[in-house]
């Protein structure tokens, strides 16, 4: 929960993310219900920066890096064949890396700055491109009236957020995509769909902003997106040789393993350390990132034991990643219990997304990119509208109904679904005009290792 | 000379090399293989996708003796290597017209 | 050390741990003198929380998590053989999750709540069932008298506990036991052994607490309970098929490598966290958690240079984790050469256990988790008596003497024996006759990743 | 960028390192400067331990850690053949374990205590051998007058400093050397290089700490000084068995990854944590250490594919931190532009100095440390007096300029050059005519495994 | 009775299986082995030592058969195993003097 | 036709190799293996258990060729493959019926 007093209500309805920067503004206008609390605030111009915050959110930003680099390279990895599985490791780590350049140069500034009159409500503006005016004694509103972090924590924080997202992608077109297409797609896709949909639905003059959606650590944003970019991917990369007849089996579940762990344990920053602030709504939204995916890693499990007989590790790692997922939106706003209950339902349909509807549809998804994070951010975007609800033990606030909550959350998937959907389609279709996709039938047989890094992974 | 050549289960080595040193053969090679016959194989799940896996881990053994105790070799990797379940491995032998120790240039009975 | 004034000597002479809810209560009888110190304490009503401490017990949440998904799993999962590497994984990550739901449900409540007046010393209540009462708000003390933390943080770190101690018994039955049955076991420990003991040692109405006993952060509570639980269900279980005979050889040293190095990580929030505050004392527990393993290590590899001629990696790792074990009681009562000897003692006896005793004794304890964890727990019990003296450096405060400290350790070594002997060896007896313990002979061959999970761990 | 206000400048323009513990003296002669800015500190006479700082400092400690074990040692394991694996392990997990325990008993002593009159601008002195006089409560200043952090925490971080740095060098005789003669000389190049080195730089009355060069994170304390004992230590040992003709192909460059994933993790700690204090500083210092290694390994890629036609993993790798080594003196003093550019000239020169110089040289320095460490900390060092120009965007502070500053960094390199040159030449000698260096022929042809530890890494 | 060993490119494994299996043989062994020959290998660059590596991963079968069906086998084998590109690999016979299955003791014609 | 099968120490390997290719042969297959003979073997000791491992690697070169130069081969090899240390490995000689190359089709002389 970011905000800690209940005159806030009509800022807390809105996805709380949007406020970071602008808050100050909005809050402007119910200062006088916070004088009642804290009269310190009203005479106070220059916002107070708590050492532990900023130790919280210096912190929960190298946990998001753990996340990427190795956790979500490994998840991904042990999931492919051994002849490639460095190019995922080597997509994730480059995807990582020429993100964080791309960000500080202009990521930033149009994601998180005013853009002109006419379309600032889909895009930033160039005020702060090479992080210009951003320096050690700047700072960024948390959602506490008064309370900020230096704005370079902010801007590391969000770089982090940024640049996971198209390193979750490549999990969709694994071992068969051109590394180089990749590289020009990441540049492309973060610039025409990540950063349009980061500047409509975190920052305040943001055309997503204002339906008011709950998305408390990039549900959206992050895995909405990805998953859905990864699915047109996949369709358009086409499937790799042999699949649906050969055994695609993963080269090392220790290392899926490995990475799954490491990608729980990075996601408390990327969840608990979006309240921003290191207060007892951090601690929930770090609890619920505990309960949310146990819950789903047993539900998964529990199913597969019905079904197959035998509960799987492969099972129960991929089902708690569907309920980090699934949480991710909802993490500071469901009470413990809605956590749970969250996190047995992602599990439950992730598991037949997999299973089921995959292959019932044919297309060749190769990490379950658009199963695990696609369907499961939508569980959990439209779960956040219900287990939010102070009713049911959730810390949403306001007039707070279910039913125009759930309305509210189903708009703000559509149009994501939508901006990705189109967008990802054009931007891979230029990069497959001018550097193509897909490796050559070659370089596919032999693995991408050898044919796009001259290395193999190892040699015992 | 014969390079009698047994495919067994994993877990047999030891007392299969223990029967062949009672018989007074010292020196063998073992090669990791995977076996397709009869016995049946398992099934691997892998987020639903299940793979039928028929090929399964057996060991390969060559040994090169001398002609006339084949047949007790033969006899005591039989006997070493049965379990009495399907999967136990075949034993094949196969002339062989010399062999030469590398680190001295022995050759035949003398290099075995 | 977790209490920062001389004036409350009479209370750091208990187990720090204890005070975590109830500490206020207890104040209040010394409040005068705590006021010569800080008379702001006095007019202060409710409890200050610090954004640091806060942070910090996130953080230290974190790391217990990471010291258990991946740390434990692959420190285990190592030591196996290929077949049963999934196994090993899956148990740990399986029992985390369970653990983390049961926690929330009724866990909590029974450890860290009143009970009846009856057997209130033995159980707490239901009070805080389905965590019932607890919000953003709520906060529980420190050792501090007027500094708290959000309640959420202290019920999530003291999770994270609950959560590692039945996954550490998994090693000793390791390669033999049903995957349900270590389900159906960890739900019946958890419930009729972790959580009476909890509450008896940490809980100010337990019978443990009045004691007196040091444990700064759960050398019986964790090691010596999940340590002797092992043991008997070695013993239970029986050896496996080939022990003695064949060569049942780590197939992973490196991954046992990287599970023991995440341990020693994780183990700073694990050991440094229990002080609950942010101070010079978590840095003491910090740096002894850093020297008693270091020297742990150094001694187990010198003896074994003595008697083989050869240090080994296994070996500097395995006495780390028994330094680790040791100092875990006397992490913030120890000074620095005190968790040097600690750490020398410990390594050179779990040498002996691991390598002389359990030979000699013949019971298959497959990754010694008697031999370091029941052992390596009793030595830092008994020690935590001596090293703790303000003589030698320690930080044990009031009229300490070392004769009556190890004298009440012992007895509460005793205790812990005796509850979890004897409460393990039932339940294990009810897992055998419901579900059965040990897995087939031929799941056992074939290795209980296909037989069980119908997984494999490689494909290379 | 430690220090927060513009009237610091002239300790500013100094190595902040220096200033840690005797900043105190120093800041009394500019008081009345400061006074302006917050007239508090003038009546404040023991200085305020923030707990936002100790958490930060705390983990940024255990960051260190997590970065050489097991980051480093994955690192450098991967790296090496299967048979050498455990070597490498068990050789950075010793030098941890022996270099912790020689620190708390004479380590810090020599290294931060006034030493004698003769050569105290050398060495310090034995007054706090076994840590005398540090307890719970004695502290360390930081850069920010009045504010200081517990003196465990500082001593617990400086530690990691001490135990990563030779750890840094095994990579260079790697795959040869005797395992006893790896023990023996890390004790006398901590004793005989190290301190001496730490002291003359970051003690106040040390001999370089005069000459004003800007160090932020220990650019040549810990990168040029391991850089070039590895190179003498690589020509000394010889080149291994098979150099320059058989295949020594790294045995798992996915370890490797994992290693370079979890050094840049653990750097943040390194860089961002010598800040000492959480704040805008702080988070400059972890930006510029997400973007020079970014910009490094792409740099190092780009010039690869430039010239042999393909992106090797390994290759953005080792460009990734040969930026972490460049940006380590510059973290808090470059801007985030020159962060980037700094990264990607540390790419290209480590490119070359790798790919081309070693080979025409002709030395077997086995995992570059010269040539990462080495090449990189002078290319960090010498760029630090450039990247940290006020007029180019960076913090370096007080009359600033460019030409001046380059000299002071060139000087400081030379003496660190000379002085961890002969020092290490003499102790490598000393060690041979002792205990030898060379593993035996067989032992290296068996692999160091078997032959020193007697374990073998892997029995899949 | 013979033995065919065939050496092929790892990713024919199940087309020849199959092809065998409609022949009626119903066993086979496989192993994992590295091929050096006119198929030229490629170059790995570690740090920029460049290793040019001319063994190439094939697998090797081994199928003991009447000598009846032999060219039957070859021919089965080589139409699976073929691309046309250099390295498809080879096939030997070898004389198969007697074989016996571990399990039954069966010998010869019946062990296969 | 012959195949010439040496067992032989894995860092021979590229030695021998250029020594058949010296002769004109210019394909063979290599598979590891683990050896048992004479050389003994080491302790390896985990937590205290200690193993005696007497299975060593070793890598199994397999080699077709015309019978007219197996003695230069057998030669070639021990050249290249002796050390001259207990261990050195062993060469067997098997006759070879019959060989064809995949992708062509071409039979004995001409596969190899
Ligand atoms: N015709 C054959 N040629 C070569 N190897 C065979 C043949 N038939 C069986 N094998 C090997 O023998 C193993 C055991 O055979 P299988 O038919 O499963 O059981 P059994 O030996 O009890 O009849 C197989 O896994 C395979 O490795
Ligand atoms: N003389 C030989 N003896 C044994 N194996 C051989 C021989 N020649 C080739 N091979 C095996 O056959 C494989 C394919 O041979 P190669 O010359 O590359 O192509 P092709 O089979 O198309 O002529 C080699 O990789 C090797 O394993
Ligand atoms: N009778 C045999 N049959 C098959 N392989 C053998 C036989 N004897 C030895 N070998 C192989 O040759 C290798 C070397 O043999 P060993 O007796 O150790 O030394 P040497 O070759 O010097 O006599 C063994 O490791 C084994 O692989």
């Amino acid at each position: 929960m970011p905000c800690d007093t209940r005159s806030l209500s009509l800022v807390r309805s809105l996805n709380p993310m949007k406020l970071r920067l602008n808050l100050a503004t909005i809050l402007g206008g119910i200062g006088l219900a916070l004088m009642a609390f804290d009269p310190a605030f009203a005479q106070d111009a220059a916002p107070t920066v708590n050492k532990g915050d900023t130790t919280w959110m210096l912190i929960s930003t190298i946990l998001v890096i753990l996340m990427t680099i190795p956790g979500l390279a490994l998840f991904y990895g042990g999931l492919v064949r051994t002849k490639n599985m460095l190019s995922l490791l080597m997509q994730v780590f480059s995807v990582f890396s020429l993100v964080a350049i791309l960000w500080v140069i202009y990521g930033y500034s149009l994601a998180f700055s005013t853009g002109s009159e006419s379309i600032g409500a889909f895009i930033g503006g160039f005020s702060k491109v090479f992080l210009a005016g951003v320096t050690t004694d700047s700072t960024a509103d948390t959602f506490t009236k008064g309370v900020a972090i230096p704005e370079f924590t902010f801007l590391a924080f969000q770089l982090t957020f940024a640049a996971i997202t198209p390193a979750l992608i490549v999990g969709a077109f694994a071992e068969r995509i051109k590394f180089k297409a990749v590289m020009l797609f990441t540049f492309l896709w973060l610039t025409f769909v990540y950063l349009p949909i980061a500047h409509m639905v975190w920052f305040s003059e943001g055309y997503l902003f204002k339906l008011g959606a709950l998305d408390f650590a990039g549900g959206t944003v992050v895995h909405i997106n990805s998953g859905v970019a990864g699915l047109i991917g996949a369709l358009l990369v086409g499937k790799r040789i042999g699949y649906g007849r050969d055994l695609l089996a993963p080269h090392s579940l220790t290392l899926t393993f490995v990475g799954a762990c490491l990608l729980w344990v990075g996601w408390f920053g990327f969840n608990a350390g979006s309240n921003l602030e290191a207060t007892g709504g951090a601690a929930l939204a770090l609890l619920n990132t505990i309960l949310a995916p146990a819950a789903a890693g047993l539900a998964w499990t529990a199913v597969e034991s019905f079904e197959k007989g035998k509960a799987s590790l492969l099972g129960i790692a991929s089902g708690a990643v569907a309920g980090l997922v699934a949480i991710t939106p909802a993490a500071g706003l469901a009470g413990p219990m809605g956590a749970i209950v969250l996190g047995l339902v992602a599990g439950v349909v992730c598991y037949f997304a997999v299973t089921t509807v995959k292959n019932a549809l044919g297309y060749d998804d190769a990490l379950d990119v658009f199963g695990i994070h696609g369907i499961g951010g939508i569980v959990g975007a439209i779960g956040t509208g219900i287990v939010a609800a102070p009713s049911l033990g959730g810390y949403g606030a306001g007039e707070y109904t279910i039913a125009g909550q759930v309305w509210t959350q189903f708009i703000a998937v559509v149009v994501t679904l939508l901006w990705t959907g189109i967008g990802s389609l054009i931007l891979y279709k230029i990069v497959d005009l001018t550097l193509g996709l897909r490796a050559t039938y070659e370089a596919e047989r032999e693995g991408l290792d050898l044919a796009d890094h001259g290395e193999r992974a190892y040699n015992y | 000379m014969k390079i009698v050549m047994a495919v067994i289960k994993p877990f047999k080595l030891e007392e299969v090399r223990d029967a062949l040193t009672s018989l007074g053969v010292h020196g063998l090679t073992v090669t990791e293989v995977k076996g397709y016959g009869r016995q049946k194989g398992h099934t691997e799940i892998y987020r639903g996708a299940e793979y039928a896996v028929s090929f399964l881990p057996k060991l390969k053994i060559e040994v090169a003796v001398p002609t006339e105790i084949v047949p007790k070799v033969i006899e005591g990797i039989t006997l070493a290597a049965r379990t009495g379940q399907i999967g136990d491995g075949k034993i094949f032998v196969v002339p062989l017209e010399k062999a030469v120790r590398i680190r001295t240039g022995e050759a035949d009975a003398d290099a075995l």
